[in-house]
């Protein structure tokens, strides 16, 4: 059997992609459309830094075919990236030095932003859990933590403000 | 005084935070050519073995197989990656030829159309090896009658004649005669993964003018170009590696693994090669942080003064030595700690088993040094009488003093720090120890 | 069940650049027209912050503003010659060899200065925002920017600095082992506080807090970050991880994030330093180097805490759970083959 | 081979057809989450795959006295139903959120030790599966579902529809031991559903993770205090026996002397978390 066209929506952007059978949505976003916020740290679903949200809930692109997306949200880090500066998740990670090799971060932030998307106000053990799929080799996760406790307050106090 | 400083001393933001959180970063395996190829390995699937035969009949049948490397194909096939300053021998086969000496180690690579068919073909190459007995423990390769891992006829690093790298200050067995007691303990760690979130790998591409760039992640780029230019037995002029952002180091990408195989591929295929490791790769057959067994004894004075040190170490390089023998050195040059020993004799050996090769990892060579040593400090404060503050403070360095291997301390600042830190955590010091200092002794550091 | 808590110390030395010597890193700064300084290296950023840290260093030196410090590192068509990035070796030797470059550069500069502001040499000064400033004359003054421009447009001249670092190869006698084996040495001083579970053995790691002394912290910030994702590092290698879970044995060696056991944010206990500077004499601005040292002290200082909670000297790494217990019950086989003696002794009286 | 087929069948009679179109050699996958790092590392190399995920088996319902929870229901699925609080907890207690979210509850069946806490949790229940072929259906108790290790009593021709999960189901508790707190293979897992009558204990039912070829039952230990009251005399020995008859082994996180003594712990903790949480409802309804 060949390849088939499959279409999905790419940060709100229909795409269409010509894939052999069960290419994972993970090699389709990095090599076939450039995507490489998307990382491959393992491809065994263990480290996270492949992260991507499907309809809103965080998924590894490494184990998802991508003819399991087909017509569904896909959203990356780049589409979490605004076209004017940067997201509240990702300015609380460069203030709460956050990262050091950067390796983990796309998959971190994308974690985050589901998150503060479900529970605006977490709690440090339920930031904890959220990251439970999500490996630093180099920060120690607490300035990880520091970060989204950071951006849920900036979120908050933004919302507090009047007008 | 110091002019002041504008810059330096203040927390500026990365200058590559942007890039990290964006993930506009791009790191080596980040890139992808038109027409790049996948190049997998046939590994050996058991610790020790003679290969008899590499059948790839059927490999070479795998839709998509474009070529297969063998030893054959490599120019220089063994090497030290240390030879570039000067350690010998070379030891190290880039593929396997008539032996196979740990789990995992390379013998064959494919080069195919994709990473699926390049596994595929992996998986189809038939082996004919005769497995051979192993060894795994650094003392048990050091017993006469163990299996003999190198090609060269023994199982320990040569070091300028002696089979360990030794250091000898003053006369530790007329001390510990004199020595009020003798505290001995013996310390074991298991090898450690230095486990980067971003696997080692690289790119090779064939550029237009003859050229090969070498996308990268090492986290030393001439120390890669120089290895491969040796193995490939090109000039150097004709590489061209491009690296310096590394999702994680941490002392496992100092090897030159992927370079020479990736850019051979690419110079046989006129097309660009990727070679990088799967997570489990990484995991099992990369470099790890080398076993040790650490031997100290001790002799030490009613009042807390250690007189005598006596270390005896193995580190356990698995089966080639890669970075370990200098880990070795840089180990008895600091096995004694940082307190001021009489008389010190510290012998360590690099010892190869059927084992991973371990190399470089953070904290090369101190990191189980320090941990052996700072038990036994606690051990020996248990001895004395005394708790495990007063023990250091007792035997801390100072400047000017010599360090069993003739160096004069001059950066001694343990004491200051070790005053900080009881601060930090609200431990009371007695006065004495709260008015010591780091300065030379003859300055009034009593 | 018992939960029994200990506290333990460690203090430790490490010797940062690479020891024996014999490895040089170079530089090579030029201006540009506009002003920016391209730092030509071929050192590598493993996360640790290189770039930013090694441009703070060439800003300060050059005496111009961090935006206006270009690094262009790692390719090796245009960084010079470079050992690499380990050993603690790279803000050391990179950053020297960066401050030397700094310097030929701004003499350039100041050349070309000199004939721009017509001002003698030992008048003009950087200001660190980009200008050259006349001493004592604040209305005489030019833009780098302008300068590097004027050297390139009106005088023909380049603005480039080369440098270059290298601790000599130093010879190991081999009978005695006298040796130079580091440029300097940085410090550190670790509390842990653990607790124990008698019943699993499971060790939970409750404070790490240290002093650490580094010499010049370039940016604390980056030197704070070490410091923490070192400290998890070190309770990582003290009580999880291992390749060869039963070494000397080679089976089982793990071959996933899950069956390679590193601590998660769960696992993070409280965290807490303070960083002593005593300033090396050959670092770059008396730099010691911070990056491989942080997950060293952390090791013996939960060993010795779990020994305060437990009584068990343990000498084998990783401490596992497993380890743990086999050695409370060992104890307690201990104390119970000595209370009978004891029995047998009273009765035998 | 490089996968030549990837089949997604939108309904249960497609799926049945396909698989017996192309016999055993397709390979079966749901949440993929066990399957595909084996294909991504060419360590299983299939030609065909077929995924359940789109095959309408993903629903959970609570029909009478039963949840019926469709194989491909994510585990996400599951922490978030309410007719069944083990199934919750043993749910959020098994990998991560993204896996939970593609990780269904019939793959968590199939997934060898130390994984498969969730199976630990069903088998405690007394769940019963439905099995559908082409030549019709059947149920098995769950417990009878497992023959050995990666082994089961499934057909060649065979699928793992549903999961029936009666919602009476008394007393529960359920631990999952791991050498971190989260997403981490099980040291051990246990769950545990209990009755009592008159203050005693009519029927029991422990069931282990980690500690066999598959999710056991610790038949003896539940032999050894039914028709005690729980008190701890009776808690020990269902822990001792329980460590007693567990067949555990060794592998990169634990070595089978330590998982037995785990059961041990475990079983007695788990009771004790029962007789916690009889005491907490005393105290709610004061």
């Amino acid at each position: 059997m060949g390849s088939k066209i499959i279409t999905f929506v790419l940060g709100g952007r229909e795409v269409e992609v010509m894939v052999k059978p069960m290419t994972t949505l993970q090699a389709v976003l990095r090599y076939q459309l450039g995507y490489t916020a998307v990382k491959e740290g393992c491809r065994q679903g263990g480290c996270g830094s492949c992260t991507v949200l499907v309809e809103g809930e965080p998924m590894m692109s490494c184990l998802l075919p991508v003819e399991d997306v087909a017509g569904m949200h896909v959203t990356t880090l780049e589409a979490i990236t605004p076209a004017d500066g940067l997201d509240r998740v990702q300015q609380a990670f460069l203030e709460h030095g956050a990262f050091q090799c950067g390796y983990c971060t796309p998959g971190m932030i994308v974690v985050s932003k589901a998150l503060l998307g479900h529970n605006p106000r977490p709690t440090r053990q339920e930031i904890v859990d959220a990251f439970a799929g999500n490996i630093c080799r180099c920060t120690g996760y607490e300035p990880i933590i520091a970060a989204v406790e950071g951006a849920a307050r900036a979120s908050a106090s933004k919302a507090a403000q009047p007008g | 005084m110091s002019p002041a400083l504008n810059v330096v001393g203040r927390s500026v933001p990365r200058s590559d935070g942007i890039g990290h959180v964006t993930g506009r970063t791009q790191f080596a395996t980040d890139h992808s050519f038109p027409g790049m190829l996948h190049l997998k390995i046939v590994r050996s699937p058991v610790h020790h073995a003679r290969i008899r035969r590499i059948d790839l009949s059927e490999a070479e049948r795998v839709p998509g197989f474009v070529c297969a490397l063998t030893h054959a194909d490599v120019p220089h096939n063994v090497y030290t990656i240390l030879g570039l300053i000067g350690v010998e021998p070379e030891e190290e086969f880039v593929l396997a030829e008539d032996r196979a000496r740990y789990k995992g180690e390379p013998i064959a690579a494919i080069v195919a159309e994709s990473e699926e068919a390049a596994l595929d073909a992996v998986a189809r190459v038939k082996l004919d090896l005769e497995e051979l007995p192993a060894v795994f423990d650094v003392e048990e390769a050091l017993k006469p009658g163990a299996p003999i891992v190198t090609h060269w006829g023994n199982n320990t690093f040569m070091y300028e004649g002696h089979p360990c790298r030794r250091v000898r200050f003053g006369d530790v067995e007329e001390a510990f005669a004199r020595a009020d007691h003798i505290v001995e303990g013996v310390y074991n760690t298991k090898p450690i993964e230095q486990a980067p979130i971003e696997t080692t790998g690289c790119i090779a591409v064939p550029e237009a003018n003859g050229r090969y760039t070498v996308y990268t992640n090492t986290q030393a780029v001439y120390f890669s170009l120089d290895n491969t230019s040796i193995i490939l037995q090109i000039p150097g002029n004709r590489l061209h590696f491009v690296g310096g952002t590394v999702g994680g180091g941490f002392g496992g990408k100092v090897d030159v693994i992927v370079e020479p195989l990736a850019t051979l591929a690419a110079m046989k295929t006129n097309r660009p090669v990727k070679y990088a490791y799967s997570r489990s790769e990484e995991m099992q057959v990369s470099s790890t942080r080398s076993a040790w067994r650490i031997y100290v004894k001790d002799g030490v004075m009613r009042d807390g003064r250690i007189i005598a040190r006596k270390v005896t170490s193995y580190a356990d390089s698995g089966a080639y030595s890669r970075q370990t023998p200098y880990a070795l050195t840089k180990h008895a040059a600091n096995a004694s700690g940082p307190y001021a020993i009489p008389n010190v004799s510290i012998d360590a050996y690099c010892v190869y088993t059927n084992r991973v090769p371990s190399s470089a990892m953070r904290g090369f060579g101190i990191t189980m040094a320090s941990f052996a040593l700072e038990v036994q400090m606690d051990k020996i404060a248990e001895v004395a009488g005394l708790d495990p503050w007063s023990i250091r403070f007792i035997n801390a360095y100072r400047d000017g003093d010599i360090k069993p291997h003739r160096k004069v301390v001059e950066d001694a600042t343990l004491i200051e720090t070790m005053q900080a830190a009881a601060a930090l955590v609200g431990q009371d010091l007695p006065a004495e120890f709260r008015a010591m200092t780091s300065a030379r002794r003859s300055e009034g550091g009593a | 069940m018992a939960k029994l808590r200990g506290t333990g110390m460690s203090a430790v030395n490490y010797p940062t650049g690479m020891n024996l010597g014999g490895d040089p890193s170079q530089a090579l700064i030029h201006a540009t027209t506009s002003g920016s300084f391209v730092v030509s290296l071929s050192a590598t950023d493993l996360g640790q912050g290189l770039r930013t840290v090694i441009g703070q260093i060439a800003a300060e030196a050059l005496g111009v503003r961090m935006e206006d410090v270009v690094i262009d590192t790692a390719d090796t068509d245009t960084g010079p010659h470079d050992m690499g990035t380990f050993a603690s070796r790279a803000t050391h030797r990179v950053g020297n060899a960066v401050m030397a470059a700094a310097q030929e550069a701004r003499e350039a500069l100041l050349d070309v200065a000199e004939d721009e502001l017509e001002a003698a040499r030992s008048d003009l000064e950087f200001d660190g925002q980009g200008n050259i400033l006349v001493r004592g004359a604040p209305d005489r003054s030019l833009k780098v920017a302008d300068i590097a421009a004027a050297a390139q447009f009106k005088y023909g001249k380049t603005i480039a600095g080369r440098g270059v670092y290298m601790k000599p190869r130093s010879p190991v006698d081999p009978e005695t082992g006298a040796m130079d084996p580091d440029s300097t040495e940085a410090h550190a001083c670790t509390v842990a506080e653990v607790e124990v579970d008698t019943e699993t053995g499971e060790v939970t790691v409750l404070s790490i807090r240290s002093a650490y002394e580094v010499g010049r912290q370039i940016n604390p910030a980056l030197v704070k970050g070490q410091i923490v994702g070192g400290a998890w590092m070190g309770m990582s290698h003290a009580l999880y991880e291992t390749t060869a879970p039963y070494y000397p044995d080679p089976d089982h060696n793990p071959k996933d994030f899950s069956e390679y056991l590193m601590p998660g944010a769960y696992e993070m206990p409280e965290i807490d330093c303070v960083v002593l500077e005593y300033p090396s004499s050959n670092g770059p601005y008396g730099v010691k180097g911070v990056g491989e040292m942080t997950a060293n002290a952390p090791i013996p200082a939960i060993v010795n805490a779990i020994y305060h909670a437990t009584g068990l000297r343990i000498d084998e790494l990783p401490v596992t759970p497993e380890l743990i217990l086999r050695g409370l019950d060992a104890k307690e086989r201990a104390a119970s083959v000595a209370s009978a003696a004891d029995t047998t002794a009273t009765t035998g009286s | 081979m490089t996968v030549l087929e990837y089949l997604v069948p939108r309904s249960l009679p497609e799926a049945i057809g396909l698989l017996e179109r192309h016999g055993p050699e397709l390979l079966v996958m749901a949440g993929g989450t066990v399957a595909m790092p084996l294909i991504n590392e060419g360590i299983s190399l299939p030609e065909r795959v077929m995924s359940l995920r789109s095959a309408g088996l993903t629903s959970i319902e609570q029909r009478g006295d039963v949840l019926s929870i469709g194989a491909a229901a994510t585990l996400t699925q599951l922490v978030a139903q309410d007719g069944v609080a083990l199934l919750s907890e043993a749910a959020r207690n098994t990998a991560s959120w993204s896996i939970r979210n593609m990780g269904t509850v019939g793959g968590n069946l199939f997934t060898p030790p130390p994984g498969g806490d969730v199976a630990v949790a069903l088998l405690a229940l007394d769940a019963r599966v439905r099995l559908s072929g082409p030549h019709g259906e059947r149920v098995l108790p769950l417990a009878d579902f497992y023959t050995g290790f990666m082994t089961n009593a499934l057909a060649a021709d065979e699928l793992l529809v549903e999961i029936y999960v009666p919602t009476a189901v008394g007393e529960t508790a359920f631990i999952k031991f791991g050498r971190k707190h989260a997403n981490t293979p099980a040291v051990v897992t246990v769950a545990i559903a209990l009755q009592r009558r008159d203050g005693r204990i009519s029927a029991a039912r422990i069931a282990l993770g980690a500690a066999g070829p598959h999710p056991i039952r610790a038949a003896r230990a539940e032999a050894a205090i039914v028709g005690s009251a729980l008190e701890s005399g009776v808690i020990e020995r269902a822990a001792d026996t329980a460590a007693g008859e567990c067949r555990p082994f060794r592998d990169a996180i634990a070595t089978e002397w330590y998982r037995r003594r785990m059961v041990g712990v475990f079983v007695r903790r788990a009771l004790e978390k029962v007789v916690e949480q009889e005491q907490d409802d005393v105290g709610e309804g004061e």
